[in-house]
């Protein structure tokens, strides 16, 4: 198996996708320059270079795939979403529904999402759980390249509509475009698991809707995503300091939730805490807390999430994000010690 | 070429019978919600759909029962649709706003403006799989203020897109006038983002038959969208039950209803200078009374102008045929629905 | 206190807010008609008619409030805010974040909201859910005429921006636009006491995030707002004949929620059952599971909300949408009985 | 009227001198994420600024320093906030694309697009609440494909709102030639949506200034909304680091970065025919170079041509000025933020 970095793993699988089968497109603004490789490839048609256009863009991306193509579209920063909304909220996932299931919506939307660089936080939201409050969406969170890739390929296999998030901090081209710049006097906290690692060649599908074990663990179960995965992972090598053994589950979706992984894990160390990079209220720790209360599992139950919106200033950023710290201390608040 | 007057006219009257039949199913409450017909609209979906071909494509908008019975689709189907029945088109699920025909490409929407990037959608995978093939926008003139299909037109420029944006400028946009809340002149705005631009007398079906053929030919064969301005009369109203209508239909009641608060509020406190509010009123008692003129304005019926093309003899066998049809497609109906 | 309808409330409170302070002013589509009284009496500079550009004109609101006014912004029906949600998400409540505290946005969307006459989903949603993810807005959602005035009220008074849905079941003339149509063929299960009711006269602000107990009960705790609110106490009372006691808060905001109130009801009846008209997923009803469980209440939880796209036909819709009999079962089952 | 070439250049040096600075704390990591430098667009700046008064709006978008600079802003308080400190404009918490004035009714957005309905709301504010005041919008000739955007140029007209529209149009939108991906001419598309258009060389000032004040004083008099098409180089790439201007700067290193992987897709299977694929290539490799050309178009810069204007002596002394203002902020900036 090849190692890859995260960025190299989605547009690896996008790629093979791509040369598998003529109906798979891609478009969006600058992806002449963004995915230059696929242009090269694959030829403006199958590469459309969008304007800033959103909106329309993301709805045709809509109509393009209910009469017969595979979309792949670009939206820059998830953040970018709010200005085209409509095609996902009234369109993509209502034809299937409306239609009496006669008609659906193979499309992918693809996009940055995610903090730790500076941007501030009308570029560095997440927004999975807002996305995932419409029915009939699948919103992708991968953490590593073999995920990422994976889940690209069942994204694109998929006959509904997907979203796909790319975390800028695990993509080594975004963090480079958008916060080093190619500096060398700026650093920023790289999980380096989630940004480089081995992936399958040729890419294996990667079930959407599955969590995945990612340490074992008795006493609390976190669950994470993303680069929120990574956090959690780190805390719970501090916790084993603590005489913790922190279960941690990758969701590797925020929609569908995998029910049966988060039952048992909850059901087995009694304790959970959600660590989300996405805004608190309203979102994925919420959902995950009314299915286990749904269930009847009455376990112990916090969350480490984004509070409010993401600072600009890199030490309040730090804050508001899910770091080691804020997990910690949940994790021993809810085992009963304290931090 | 010239346009064959007597299949546009056969397709205009399915057209009329058919919405006609739908405001009777709905008046007796038979049909839930919103119900917009497209009266007023024939000729020019006679006229552009005339143009198109198997396999071409529709974005609809909330009038889209004229193009989808103009493009064959089932009566009874869409009958059964709007009454909320299992056999109806998209299984009762989508009603009349949302139509969607996957095997005639043909698809509705009722949020105003988003037929037209779902039509630059249409098109873009015709370009890929279906060579040749075009995809048609229909949308009114209100929505021509609408961000995502001002977008599109740029999108279909940017991207030679095939095609063509079908603009159905009934002036009213619910109860305002479009020209009221619009800058410039909706012809140049088109040609500003690089369409090419057409006007066309919309109640006059021959004319947007002519016209249609041009831009869809200049779509299919790869030569850039197209925009089409067709002006057409909104008979009516904005839905059935049009509130604004019923002023005029049924003045005592309706003036009882909307008169006494309005006077209230003439007088509440505190007061603006008096004559500022009579301007005020004078506002709304100026668009109701616009609207009242335009109602009536029933020669602009592009059925009424197109049966004197013909000899009274062919209109009324085709009057006929339609009529048959469309009762026997609500015969069938009907009885689905209450058998069961 | 004179009686009134839901909508009568809402404008005799916009209309007072207009009088007392000029800054207050009203825009969007068809205003000139839909609020043709506050037209006659504050004139066209103050009621705006808006193109269909509802992204531009709830922007442009977000800049008017900032540059001193206090605009109530009408989007029509919240479905449609899908085209305009950046000014929302991006914007309005960024502002205050990212300006450090030192400029605010008193901005007020009003939107129809909600289902129940066979418009289907594209028209029917609630939204609230999706809205109240956004850190930094309030969402209102009254369910009687007293408290639609008194909100109305205090989302013009706040300082920072507010969605203020209305709901088209309660509201007489959405209802019969979309709905009945001067038809008498057609019928809505109306909640009377929803759609009228007494207004204090000068009307009294409601506080924001307050809710209120509708009815007293020792087994269960229902909680709902809008219509669901109805729903609740309509099942309340066929539960009192399965010997069950049920209390109902209404919650009245959907965001900010009171945490107080729900944690002593939930706590004293031990059962938590979350009506929603909204959808099931990522929403409000999942928030509420959050803030008991974030408070270590180890309730039993349910929830009735919208599952899916509501559908068209009226039959479908019915179901689809929270009723009597899916609140009644599902107390039923939260109390250890059956339907 | 003639145009106070001194005291615009004086602007323009400040502006300069600003973001050189704000380039060197970026380079030494004291500023962090995407910095998108106004370099290259002092001349719209201060030409529109120049016909502003207290309690006129301004709306910006990523590239809001220069506006701000223009305006008045205290820089050493931009300075800290665009480091972060708790002192600076937004206590920190802005950064750079989010800045934020209320006493000068300024605030920029990284979204694109938005600066513009946001000056409508300030228009429509100013006019109930501040009659002759206007708003000002500054955007990209790329962010007039946004909807909203093109919403608001309708807006602007149907309220008559005292709105000008200023477009720097610097032909790039990130790593996208704009004409690629546009239709028609933003001129006549502004036009065609009623706004009184007008074009102008955006590197010449006293031309900007003449332009602007047209716009403005129209506005001003309430007599609609306006439109300025601007030109001006884009002299600094998208941002500071760009990777497409770093091919130019560091060639060696950056196509030993960029090469291989293309040429690897170039060669990858399944194969597309060999000359498509060079094909493609080229589109990559015209897009590069024509970045480098414009690059090298330094005579664009608006300073130089405004210096042209002033006796050398006094260019210097203006100069100096500027350079000691911007020093001065940055030691007490900087101070501030080592002490913390
Ligand atoms: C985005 C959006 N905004 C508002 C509405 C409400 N609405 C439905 S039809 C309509 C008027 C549309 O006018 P026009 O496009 O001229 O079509 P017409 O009804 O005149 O045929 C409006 C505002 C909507 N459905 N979607
Ligand atoms: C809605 C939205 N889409 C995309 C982006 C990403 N983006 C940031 S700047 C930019 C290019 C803008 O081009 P232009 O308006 O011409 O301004 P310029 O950068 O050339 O000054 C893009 C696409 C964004 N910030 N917002
Ligand atoms: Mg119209
Ligand atoms: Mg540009």
């Amino acid at each position: 198996m090849p190692e890859m970095t995260f960025a190299q793993a989605i547009d690896y699988a996008l790629g093979e996708a791509m040369a598998a089968d003529e109906r798979v497109i891609t478009l969006g603004e600058d992806v002449a320059m963004l995915r230059r490789e696929l242009l090269v490839r694959f030829g403006p048609s199958r590469v459309l270079q969008a304007p800033i256009s959103e909106a329309a863009f993301l709805a045709a991306g809509v109509g393009a795939a209910m009469a017969g193509l595979r979309p792949v579209v670009e939206i820059m920063m998830v953040d970018f979403i709010a200005v085209a909304l409509d095609a996902l909220l009234n369109q993509a996932t209502k034809v299937r529904a409306f239609s009496g299931g006669k008609w659906n919506v193979p499309l992918v939307v693809r996009a940055a999402c995610g903090g730790g660089y500076g941007d501030a936080g009308q570029h560095e939201q997440c927004l999975w759980g807002l996305l995932s409050g419409m029915p009939g969406i699948s919103v992708l969170v991968p953490s590593n390249p073999a995920d990422a890739a994976g889940l690209m390929l069942s994204a694109i296999q998929c006959d509904e509509p997907v979203v796909f998030l790319e975390h800028k901090l695990l993509s080594d081209y975004w963090l480079d475009y958008l916060g080093r710049g190619g500096r060398e006097t700026v650093s920023f906290d790289v999980p380096e698991a989630g940004a480089r690692g081995e992936v399958p060649k040729p890419p294996a599908p990667v079930p959407i809707g599955k969590a995945k074990k990612a340490r074992e663990g008795r006493d609390i179960a976190m669950f994470g995503l993303g680069v929120s995965l990574h956090r959690c992972l780190e805390a719970a090598q501090e916790l084993e300091k603590d005489g913790i053994s922190a279960e941690v589950v990758d969701l590797r979706s925020a929609c569908p939730l995998d029910r049966e992984m988060i039952l048992s894990s909850a059901s087995r160390t009694g304790r959970v805490l959600v660590v989300d990079e996405d805004y608190a209220g309203y979102g994925l720790s919420g959902e995950v807390a009314a299915l286990l209360s749904e269930e009847g599992l009455k376990v112990d139950f916090a969350r480490v999430c984004a509070e409010e919106v993401v600072p600009y200033a890199r030490s309040l950023e730090d804050e508001v994000l899910p770091n080691r710290r804020r997990i910690r201390e949940a994790a021993l608040r809810l085992c009963g010690g304290s931090a | 070429m010239v346009p064959d007057v007597q299949e546009l006219y056969r397709q205009m009257a399915r057209m009329r019978r058919f919405e006609e039949k739908l405001a009777e199913l709905w008046n007796r409450g038979l049909i839930s919600g919103e119900m917009h017909l497209g009266v007023g609209e024939e000729a020019v979906a006679a006229g552009v759909l005339a143009h198109l071909e198997e396999d071409d494509a529709m974005a609809l908008d909330h009038r889209s029962t004229p193009p989808l019975v103009g493009r064959g689709v089932n009566m009874e189907s869409l009958l059964l649709e709007m009454m909320g029945h299992p056999d109806g088109l998209c299984g009762g699920r989508g009603g009349h706003m949302h139509l969607f025909s996957k095997e005639r490409l043909a698809a509705s929407s009722g949020i105003v403006g988003s037929s037209a990037p779902l039509a630059c959608g249409f098109a873009l995978a015709a370009r890929q799989l279906r060579p040749g093939k075009v995809a048609v926008a229909f949308f009114g003139e209100g929505a021509a203020n609408q961000g995502m299909l001002l977008e599109s037109f740029n999108l279909a420029v940017a991207w030679n897109l095939p095609v063509v944006f079908v603009c159905k400028d009934n002036r009213w946009a619910i109860t305002t006038r479009s020209r009221s809340v619009t800058g410039g002149c909706l012809l140049r705005r088109a040609r500003s983002f690089g369409l090419r631009a057409f006007r066309v007398d919309g109640t006059r079906v021959e004319r947007v038959w002519a016209t249609a053929g041009k831009a869809v030919g200049r779509a299919r064969a790869g030569r850039g969208p197209g925009f089409i301005l067709a002006s057409c009369p909104r008979m009516e109203g904005h839905f059935l039950g049009d509130p604004m209508l019923r002023v005029f239909r049924e003045p005592v009641r309706q003036t009882l209803e909307i008169g006494p608060p309005l006077a209230r509020a003439l007088l509440s406190r505190p007061l603006a200078a008096l004559p500022a509010r009579a301007l005020h009123m004078g506002i709304i008692g100026k668009a109701l009374a616009t609207l009242g003129v335009e109602k009536y304005v029933l020669e602009r019926d592009p059925l009424r102008r197109a049966a004197a093309l013909l000899s009274e003899e062919t209109r009324r066998r085709i009057e006929d045929e339609a009529s048959r049809e469309v009762e026997e497609a609500a015969r069938a109906a009907l009885a689905a629905v209450e058998g069961r």
